[in-house]
């Protein structure tokens, strides 16, 4: 019951989805289609784990006055908060919405937007002509970088308008992008899938099991 | 502008500072603005979840089949019932029991990757990878795009040759993988490169509301 | 709907009539066949025909159709004159309909082909365009399984040097002399990716060294069921390790499923704990330079690995190894050693060896006007 | 040098931001041919055409979608172009509902005559195959609720064949999805809008003339914000993005050659 159940409805919902995707029939098309729904349904759930588990961190935390145990209180804050005006209301209530677009809106943008900060030191700090492969990372971005504004075009029209080219920044770019950067891509791609395509067969065939865990 | 739009906007650029105050060091703004937006979001996840997963997709249909407009919703329990399983995290000697929906969301997402995956990465990056040799033969190409063509076949055999494993990278296999880590860094750089600008345009799209929205609002006061 | 009904009927009032008078020395289309399409679910009649030559005054195909004893019926608007061949989408599955190609002149005059056999639609059980795929799926599913039981019957196998495995003990040693913790991120992926089951070997690996040297590791994570898997890993690590009371529940916990929370969240972690050496192994998004730079900046020793393509570059830039796409994968079978990871390692080689053979074959096919190979490997809807 | 303290970085970063947005320093912006054409087709449509656009992006790319979604409303609504907004991505609805409004109100547009959102509805694929035979099949009502028929500008418009144009702005393969469904299986004419990151996979289509033209990221938004001459949020932003990209080649340069320096005085 423990282990064996889970692995046959591993293995009896894995070759479905397989074969269904191989039959054109409306049969097979309605079988993939309710099962795709299912597992829309089932996702979901699992943020009851998600759920019980970040209280259960938190809790601890404020119970053991760890250091900082008061941001905890924080989280608790902003979890009640959003689950008690969304649930009941749906999220489109403006309550809900305003703390959607003034709260998590702005945190999340201003999050990702760091990346400007850090693409930036990363780039100072890495991108030194130390080896011959560091040499081709430094230049391909920079060239390609570049290539992505109008200035580029603007300085290689200033400095480099003796060559045959026009706006060559935009074209290397453009050229650097589709050729060696395609196959390089493409290298990983091919190697990636197969690595998912072997993992999946071992899944499905009960040879790996670890998602399982441990114990009996 | 009204009371809470004003409200709002000063919500936001009060967060927005109290994220970006951890490129100085780690401080108690950053501190509280990073636990309420973990909070925040666990809270928005469970109430989206529910009100665009769990209504439209379960409750919905089984709901209609309890009213007798349409059986075929009762075939919902299955999944409803399987979900529930997670549940069982709650009470520790049945825990095990949550195998079973990890089970069935494993060998779902495994079954429905192995064709999609051969056939969108595998058989079409190897079909794009020839397909221009057939032009080259009904000679409608030019020497450039015949070097292009050659150049990518080169690059996919020589990055491929490095995610060789099973062999020893000596000799010619050496050789082959050296060229590829070369594509690989090529391709690497101009990935970097290319992000940069995105990256960049929502930096800017931060300060321009907090230099227009926010201290632009507060000019107008005066 | 009602209006264009009308409409055709009094176009084809019109043309029968006016057909009749003109139709001398046009030519009927040849070779109507109806057939059931191939490969779809049974909702389609494909209908084809010999296309006029030029010059023979035909300036479009009207189809017309009629079930068993009805009355005839237009299918469409007027098809162009080089059209050979119609999809009907608009039948009723099970029903058998009777086709008719009507070509019509410029001078509006028509002339009716001789009705197709009844054909009726149905759906099929296996689409034949996906028999390469089908055939590749199975060849490949026996290369995996046929490395695996031969890696379990002892055989000893291979694998490169991977650079950047052998600083997971440096790392280790660091964090351990330093008296500083370890975090370890299995990415943003779900339990089925194979990045994180990747991840979540090597962490057990990991696991199994901080237990003797009873280091913290500290585990952050995004996806509720990982969230079970790990520490279920773990802990069996530290039980075989002989560790059991080192072990902590509370070191491996659920930040948040939302992308950049997780990341402001990871990040508070690093700048408050520095940790001394920093694990990012597994599927990430954008977030990763976020957690590679601040990792940096708290001075950490840093391997990441990934096999999400787009946000390798960040890795190489900012941290001190990167496993790079398949070497991830690659790096759970070397660190431990599982004759059922080492395998299918050896079956993905075979895989490669495979599809270098499918290029080199297929431009040496093309260029000499053969293309078999890309027929074979071509899209099928 | 080589080692300096990464927060000084952050500062000429920030600065290089603020600095060029506060001064609104101008520099020159030539139109790229994908810019031109996608604006030479809108500029050539009759007025009372209509253009279908579908806001296939959510919050985390608005910084680089927004500003060219607004300089095409601009020139719709100037030039009596009806349009039909939608939706595949569950995000969007809110933002993109705003966004039409924002520039509705700005050019004096009437809800129901001029323009229309529908909304998001599920399942990508089949929301674009849908419209092919019939929009009210996929959309009964719009956003707020009013039901298709009862809206003016949808009553002589049923399917693709009376949409003039299709407009995806997208950060993701969304266009893909329009090009094969929309575009091979009902000729739909197409155009787009993507981020940074995306453009290089764009370009195939182009030649093949898949797309009838192309915007890209804020660069885009500023090419098109010249055409139609009235500069906004693209054509200052793509400014500071000049700067920035600037900033990071000097400091790679000034990176370098203290590294040489460093080297040499080490041998």
């Amino acid at each position: 019951m423990k282990r064996q159940v889970p692995l046959v409805l591993c293995f009896v919902f894995g070759i479905v989805m397989i074969l269904t995707q191989f039959s054109p029939h409306s049969f097979s098309q309605g079988v993939y289609k309710e099962v795709i729904s299912w597992a829309l349904i089932i996702g979901p759930f699992a943020l009851v784990l998600a759920t019980v588990t970040l209280i259960q961190t938190h809790t601890a935390r404020i119970r053991r006055r760890t250091e900082h145990w008061q941001y905890s209180l924080v989280v608790f804050a902003g979890l009640i908060i959003m689950v008690l005006i969304g649930i009941p209301f749906g999220p489109q209530n403006t309550i809900f919405e305003w703390l959607y677009n003034n709260v998590q809106l702005p945190m999340d943008a201003t999050t990702f937007s760091l990346l400007a900060f850090f693409i930036v030191s990363a780039a100072y700090r890495a991108f030194r002509a130390r080896t011959f492969e560091a040499s081709l990372l430094l230049i391909t971005a920079l060239i390609v970088m570049m290539g992505n504004v109008p200035v580029g075009d603007l300085i290689w029209n200033t400095v480099l308008f003796w060559t045959p080219w026009e706006d060559g920044t935009s074209w290397w770019r453009q050229w650097i992008l589709d050729n060696p950067n395609l196959s390089a891509r493409r290298g990983i791609i091919l190697g990636v899938s197969l690595g998912v395509i072997s993992q999946s067969i071992r899944i499905i065939l009960g040879i790996e099991r670890s998602y399982l865990g441990g114990g009996d | 502008m009204d009371f809470w739009s004003l409200i709002g906007i000063w919500v936001a650029a009060f967060l927005t500072l109290s994220i970006y105050s951890v490129l100085y060091r780690d401080n108690p703004f950053y501190r509280f603005a990073e636990h309420l937006f973990v909070g925040v979001s666990v809270g928005y996840g469970i109430v989206l979840s529910i009100y665009q997963g769990f209504i439209p997709l379960a409750w919905k249909p089984f709901a209609a089949a309890i009213t007798g407009e349409s059986m075929s919703g009762f075939i919902k329990l299955i999944p409803i019932c399987i979900g529930l399983l997670f549940f069982a995290r709650l009470s520790p000697r049945h825990t095990w029991l949550i195998r079973y929906p990890i089970a069935i969301l494993i060998g779902f997402g495994s079954g429905i990757a192995i064709p999609k995956v051969l056939r969108a990465n595998i058989f079409e990056q190897t079909h794009g990878t020839i397909a221009p040799f057939a032009e080259i033969a009904a000679g409608t190409l030019s020497g450039w795009d015949i070097f292009e063509a050659v150049l990518i076949v080169v690059g996919v055999i020589c990055t491929l040759t490095y995610f060789f494993f099973a062999v020893e990278h000596r000799g010619p296999v050496k050789w082959l993988s050296k060229v590829g880590i070369a594509f690989l860094m090529i391709g690497f750089g101009s990935a970097f490169g290319n992000t940069v600008m995105g990256r960049v345009a929502l930096l800017i799209q931060r300060v321009d509301f907090l230099l227009n929205d926010w201290i632009g609002a507060i000019l107008t006061i005066f | 709907m009602v209006k264009t009904i009308q409409w055709m009927t009094i176009c084809l009032v019109l043309c029968l009539s006016v057909g009749t008078v003109f139709s001398q020395g046009l030519a009927p289309p040849s070779n109507v066949t109806a057939v059931d399409t191939p490969n779809d679910d049974g909702s389609s009649i494909t209908i084809t025909w010999d296309a006029a030559a030029e010059g023979s005054g035909i300036s479009g195909y009207q189809i017309l159709r009629r079930i068993a004893d009805g009355e005839l019926e237009a299918v469409g608007d007027l098809l162009p004159a080089e059209t050979a061949m119609y999809v009907d989408k608009a039948i009723e599955k099970g029903t058998a309909y009777v086709y008719i190609v009507r070509a019509v002149s410029e001078t509006e005059a028509t002339v009716d082909s001789e009705q197709t056999a009844p054909v009726e639609g149905k759906g099929e059980w296996f689409h034949t365009g996906k028999t390469p795929l089908f055939i590749a799926m199975l060849l490949f599913s026996a290369a995996i399984v046929w490395n695996i039981y031969s890696a379990r019957s002892g055989k000893e196998l291979f694998v490169r040097r991977i650079p950047g495995l052998e600083a997971v003990d440096e790392a280790i040693g660091r964090a351990t002399e330093m008296g500083r913790s370890i975090l370890y991120s299995t990415g943003l992926g779900g339990v089925s990716g194979v990045a994180t089951i990747a991840s979540m070997t090597i962490l057990g690996q990991v696991a199994r060294r901080t237990a003797d040297y009873e280091t913290a590791l500290r585990v952050p994570c995004r996806d509720p069921i990982v969230l079970n898997v790990v520490r279920e890993m773990v802990k069996t690590a530290y039980l075989e390790e002989g560790r059991p009371d080192a072990y902590n529940e509370d070191d491996i916990f659920f930040l948040t499923e939302s992308q950049f929370a997780y990341a402001a969240g990871v990040e508070g972690m690093m700048l408050r704990e520095k940790p001394a050496a920093i694990f990012l192994q597994g599927t990430f998004y954008a977030e990763s330079l976020i957690l590679a730079e601040t990792g940096n900046s708290v001075g950490a020793i840093q391997i990441a690995g990934t096999d999400s393509e787009h946000q390798l570059p960040f890795f190489i830039a900012a941290c001190d190894y990167t496993l790079i796409g398949e070497e991830l994968y690659a790096a759970s079978a070397y660190l431990s050693r599982e004759p059922m990871l080492l395998g299918s390692l050896r079956g993905q080689d075979w895989g490669k060896l495979l599809i270098f053979a499918a290029i080199v074959l297929g431009v040496v096919l093309e260029l000499s006007g053969v293309s078999w190979i890309t027929t074979l490997l071509q899209r099928v809807s | 040098m080589a080692n300096i303290d990464r927060r000084i970085v952050f500062i000429l970063v920030a600065l290089a931001v603020i600095i060029p947005m506060l001064l609104s320093i101008n520099l020159p912006v030539s139109v790229s041919e994908p810019t031109q054409k996608f604006y030479d087709y809108v500029e050539d449509l009759p007025a009372g055409s209509t253009i279908m656009i579908a806001f296939d992006y959510g919050p985390s790319s608005l910084a680089e979608l927004n500003p060219m979604a607004k300089a095409l409303l601009k020139q719709c609504f100037d030039r009596d172009i009806r349009v039909i907004g939608i939706t595949l991505v569950v995000d969007a609805p809110t933002l993109a509902s705003a966004l039409i409004q924002e520039v509705a109100a700005e050019k004096g547009a009437v809800e129901g005559e001029d323009y229309v959102f529908l909304g998001f509805r599920p399942g990508a694929v089949q929301v674009i195959l849908g419209m092919g035979t019939d929009i009210a099949s996929v959309y009964d009502t719009d956003y707020n609720g009013t039901a298709i028929g009862e809206i003016p500008m949808m009553q002589n418009i049923t399917n693709y064949d009376q949409i003039d144009l299709l407009v995806d702005f997208t950060s993701s393969d969304t266009v893909e999805s329009w090009i094969v469904y929309a575009n091979d299986e009902y000729n739909q004419k197409i155009a787009a809008g993507v981020t940074g990151v995306i453009i290089a996979q764009m370009f195939p289509y182009l030649q093949t003339g898949q797309l009838v033209g192309l915007l890209s990221g804020i660069l885009g938004a500023a090419e098109y914000e010249n055409l139609i001459g009235a500069p906004a949020k693209g054509m200052q932003w793509i400014n500071v993005e000049s700067f920035v990209h600037l900033l990071i080649v000097v400091l790679v340069v000034i990176g370098n050659i203290s590294y040489f320096i460093h080297r040499t005085r080490e041998e």
